[in-house]
């Protein structure tokens, strides 16, 4: 279930992104090396998902690359189709039969992994909040594609589940260029093979801190503990 | 048992009103006379009534299959709309007498004809609340959709069209209610059949008990059609709201 | 083989039918070898122009819509005649206010559109010394009785004398009528057949008149096994009103179908250019054909 | 520029139609006559129309107030919804000539009875379109007003009502479009003016031309009110979707 | 502005929830002490919002004893109303025109203190996920109740913003029955007087947890590291 062509990486460059007269990003540059998984952190409010959606090609002016896989803020479950249905939304959109069967059995097992084997048939609107977004989280990884850019994608976890999910997620990323944002600081030390800090208005994105070891590290591991601090600082807006 | 409370209780206000407001019975008579007429005539009532609801239903379905698919296609091609839509809208304004003579000529004195100008009336609610729900689509899921290379086809019959289901039954509940409506007018094209002919006859002839009783016999008709639609909406479309 | 035949009535099937009925229901078409198919329309306006399109070989108009849409370059052509008399009169309620046309002044008229009342109203009017300014014309469509009956207008212009009076008698009412063509208007022909000029078919059309001839002297010696007949062909035509008109218009059909009395079009005509209707009446051999 | 290419497209159109058709002209008058008789009698046309764009413009406000008004009701009240919606419904199948005697006894001849006939015909699809509306707002805003003790009045006015809003304007859009039939309609009753009137009486009159140069001037009205609409639910209802 | 009235306790007796035959809870007797905050945790999909609702009296089944203010998992703002004229919508619908005056005052330095300040005159469609929670939040606390349930009110926020609005809300909340469900056991041993975690299907509340000290306690302090993996351990379904 890995990804073994070679991911691009996700460039941006002399990005302009604003709405109306609220800029939100100017003469932004950023690279997103190939393979790896970034995970942005920031304010409420700072320009994260607004990056994200520049990423995915979906702000107007926008240039729109490569093949992606988007998970947005909120789930965009759609409320007619099943959960299984839903999971396998982008195969169904893309009409390919083969493909669409051959990916039934991922996505199933992909539900199974995410602790809703049993709930396959419900429609959204059945489900709690957490379930919700671990159907849209499923639909993410199932699309299987070289960029994957998650909009908090945990939000809505307990502790237990998040655990699980940021597992399996690192796995399943593996290889592939991806993007997390993340209010969790620990949670981006413990997937992101870097991170980087978004502040400002607009905003600018902060060095990338890159962590030792592999993904996905252990929460437990004492040397996260100082960048954890480093990244809260650099979320009050202080300097590191 | 309420419809039947709820139409009992209609026809005692009728009879009140008429009692009441002293209108003669030329203009419009007491339902007790209309349901007499409309016993001792059911035979001529019962063949003139399944003409016209054979016209409604048969220009319902139509109305319904092409008001949904030019609702479709404007959605889908900027092109049709700039053409196409103006054409739709200014057909909702021709009355009846104007291309009557025209439906003959295309389709005969027959049935066709009728049904035509009766669709002609009913698709344009289906059209205009359909094409109304396709343009108003939650947009996060048409972004999801462009981020997994859906085509503009599929994004708009797998995300468009469901999404505006609920519109679509709204249209459909006008055009079930107009139907009725529209067969009458169509009886006005071709030769003379059902309830609609009925009624300008008897009318015309001051026989107005009959001409009512036939007006009973095709609001129940548009009543039945409505609540057959209205339930088929319910089965059919049980997600409700169009956003989350 | 049977020569089909497709006629158009002028509206909804009723007594001025009977000879086109009682000759399609005691198979007299047939005998004449004609298979002929009587289609009532719902829109009045419609058969002339259908004939003029081709869509039917006959239909059954009215003597001065025919003369107007003539003028209007329609190509149709009189073949024949089935009332040969004006139907349409004035009427009023006989214990209303009006006594007499001059009485209308200031008053209310209502009329059902058919191109014309307004123009055969007009001439009445003047001929009691009033114009149409000095009434309120309304169109009240086919409740004609029923606006009377209902005083929301003191006469009606386009009764037909053998129905409206029945009508408002069978509503327990009292018509007082004043017939057109005593009242400054010229007397034309109220129901006649009309075909397509460039195709009429003389033969046939002989036949068909020949059928109807027929019809009407049956009908004439045998007017209740008649009305049994007439009313058995359709389940509603058999009404009260319909019984009390049959009395009345039988003796108004025409014995002879093929008569034509060209200076009665010529008056007609040029009545209707009096009065505004056409612009220039049309050569009278361009819509009349005498069939013989 | 871009409606001005659509009409003349849509005119070359129609001038095709009855050439290759073959549609003689006394049933369908090629457009370039129309248009002579539009300009030789543009004064006659004129005045006939400003009648009947009253009564448009009269009877679309009529029904758009009446429909909101019946559509809030039936939102609010069972009881209500149980008598008076099969009667709404009933309404539309009641074609004008059985009710027009009426409507003049009760109204006289003049423009109320046609104003009355038309917002008849207008009202139905602004109660239906709003009325669903009103019935499928996001089940989570009413829920949050319940907790803030809000009576079923605000919970309608202040949170199902403008929720609805986008509902009310696809109904709105559909009876702007069918507000010129309904005029048309409502001269049936006793008119004496109106461009339907003058469709009717040079349809009488073999006068194929006029009657169509009608039609263009009513189809004309009925786009411009019907754009009207669509620019004003634009403006005042930005928000376009129903949920979240 | 802390409430003055007592606060009264919320009792749940011998309850049942149940989605068609999904059983949610059964004979379920719970108390949630007067005057205090008690978090709620649990597994995704174990119950939480369901009884939250249940709480606010929006079950079919549920009683409706008291006045509530309510914050539901999304954030349920009106997209036809700005910003402020949200956070007044309890006011607007209870149609008191003083109070509603009153309120306004209180509005507005509410969105000051959740950060808001400056898009009063917003619609929440130009606002970021994280800002509409915070909207939603400043109109729950804005209703002034004596009971306030709050259901995963500061999922979609950064670190810091979530400790600012923890200690705003455990300033409000003093005095008020709160019952706030969250996923972070460390949020939870901050904010809440007492914490339970449910568990099970049907789901069982566990013991009542009740760390020392005055809310808001300080995430740093060593004494909640102990509870914290014990609320972990809970959540994973071991018995503590
Ligand atoms: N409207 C509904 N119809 C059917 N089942 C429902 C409905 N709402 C909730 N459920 C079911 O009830 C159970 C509890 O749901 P609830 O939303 O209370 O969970 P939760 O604890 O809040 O979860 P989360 O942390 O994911 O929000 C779940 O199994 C869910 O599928
Ligand atoms: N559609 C829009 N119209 C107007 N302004 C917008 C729109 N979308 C976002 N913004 C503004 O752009 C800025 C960045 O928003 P964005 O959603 O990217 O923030 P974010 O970092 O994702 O925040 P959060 O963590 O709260 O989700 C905010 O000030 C927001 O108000
Ligand atoms: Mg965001
Ligand atoms: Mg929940």
């Amino acid at each position: 279930m890995t990804y073994l062509s070679a991911a691009p990486p996700l460039l941006v460059r002399d990005a302009r992104i604003a709405f109306g007269d609220r800029l939100v990003a100017r003469d932004l540059t950023l690279e997103f090396p190939a393979g790896r998984t970034t995970c942005l952190l920031g304010r409420s409010g700072v320009g994260k998902t607004s990056l994200l959606r520049w990423l995915a090609g979906l702000l107007p002016e926008a240039p729109r690359a490569q093949p992606v896989a988007y998970m947005a803020q909120s789930d965009l479950l759609l409320p007619w189709l099943s959960v299984l249905d839903n999971v396998l939304l982008g195969y169904r959109l893309r009409g390919d039969r083969t493909a669409l069967a051959s990916a039934e059995e991922r996505a199933r097992t992909l539900l199974d992994a995410v602790g809703l084997a049993d709930r396959l048939d419900d429609r959204p609107g059945q489900l709690s909040g957490g379930m919700r977004q671990r159907a849209a989280l499923a639909r993410t990884l199932c699309e299987d594609r070289p960029v994957v850019l998650m909009d908090e994608p945990f939000a809505h976890l307990d502790a237990v589940t998040r655990l699980e999910l940021q597992d399996l997620a690192a796995r399943l990323l593996a290889g592939r260029t991806a993007v997390l944002v993340t209010h969790d600081p620990l949670e981006a030390l413990c997937v992101g093979h870097q991170i980087r800090v978004l502040s400002g208005t607009p905003f600018i994105a902060g060095p990338a801190i890159e962590p030792a070891g592999v993904v996905p590290r252990d929460p437990a591991d004492p040397a996260l503990l100082g960048l954890h601090a480093r990244l809260v600082a650099e979320l009050r807006g202080l300097a590191p | 048992m309420r419809p039947l409370i709820t139409a009992v209780g209609l026809l005692l206000g009728w009879e009140a009103l008429v009692w009441v407001s002293g209108v003669p019975s030329y203009i419009l008579p007491p339902p007790s006379r209309v349901l007499a007429v409309l016993v001792e005539r059911s035979d001529l009532l019962l063949g003139e009534a399944v003409w016209t609801a054979t016209e409604m239903i048969v220009g319902l379905l139509l109305g319904l299959v092409l008001g949904a698919t030019l609702a479709i296609v404007f959605a889908a091609s900027a092109g049709w709309r700039r053409w196409a839509l103006p054409l739709v809208i200014v057909s909702q304004a021709i009355p009846v007498i104007a291309i009557a003579p025209l439906l003959v000529l295309w389709l005969g004195y027959g049935m066709a004809s009728k049904v035509a100008m009766a669709a002609l009336v009913i698709f344009f609610p289906v059209v205009s609340a359909l094409y109304d729900g396709l343009r108003r689509t939650n947009e996060g899921w048409v972004d999801l959709a462009r981020t997994m290379d859906a085509s503009p086809r599929a994004v708009l019959l797998q995300i468009r069209l469901p999404a505006a289901l609920p519109a679509f039954a709204s249209g459909a509940r006008i055009a079930a209610a107009v139907a009725p409506i529209g067969a009458v007018i169509g009886e006005w094209v071709g030769a003379s059949a059902g309830l609609g002919y009925l009624m300008t006859l008897s009318l015309a002839r001051g026989q107005t008990a009959l001409a009512f009783a036939a007006l009973v016999v095709l609001c129940l008709l548009g009543l039945a059609l409505y609540y057959a639609t209205d339930w088929a909406a319910r089965v059919f479309v049980p997600w409700q709201s169009q956003g989350e | 083989a049977q020569d089909k035949v497709r006629l158009l009535l002028d509206w909804f099937v009723n007594p001025d039918h009977a000879a086109l009925v009682i000759a399609k229901q005691r198979g007299i078409f047939t005998k004449h070898g004609l298979d002929v198919e009587l289609i009532a329309p719902a829109d009045p306006n419609a058969p002339p122009k259908l004939v003029a399109a081709g869509q039917a070989e006959y239909a059954v108009s009215y003597q001065p819509t025919l003369q107007m849409l003539a003028a209007e370059g329609l190509p149709l052509v009189r073949v024949g005649v089935l009332v040969a008399q004006p139907l349409n009169a004035l009427v009023a309620l006989e214990d209303g206010p009006v006594k007499s046309i001059a009485d209308f002044k200031g008053r209310k008229i209502g009329y059902s559109i058919a191109g014309f009342e307004e123009a055969l109203l007009g001439a009445i009017l003047e001929k009691a010394g009033l114009t149409l300014k000095d009434v309120t014309l309304i169109n009240v469509n086919f409740a004609l009785t029923t606006a009377l009956m209902s005083r929301q207008v003191d006469g009606v212009i386009g009764a037909f004398r053998n129905f409206e009076l029945n009508d408002l008698a069978l509503h327990k009412a009292k018509g007082r009528l004043w017939e057109v063509e005593k009242n400054g208007v010229p007397t034309y022909d109220e129901l006649i057949l009309i075909a397509k000029r460039e195709t009429v078919d003389v033969a046939r059309t002989k036949k068909l008149l020949a059928a109807i001839v027929e019809a009407t002297i049956w009908l004439k010696a045998n007017p209740d096994e008649a009305w049994g007949i007439f009313s058995k062909s359709g389940k509603e035509l058999d009404s009260e009103l319909n019984k009390l008109a049959w009395k009345d218009t039988l003796p108004l059909l025409t014995a002879d179908p093929t008569a034509l009395d060209r200076a009665r079009y010529q008056t007609f005509a040029d009545f209707l250019v009096t009065r505004g209707l056409i612009k220039q009446a049309p050569p009278l051999d361009s819509y009349l054909r005498e069939i013989k």
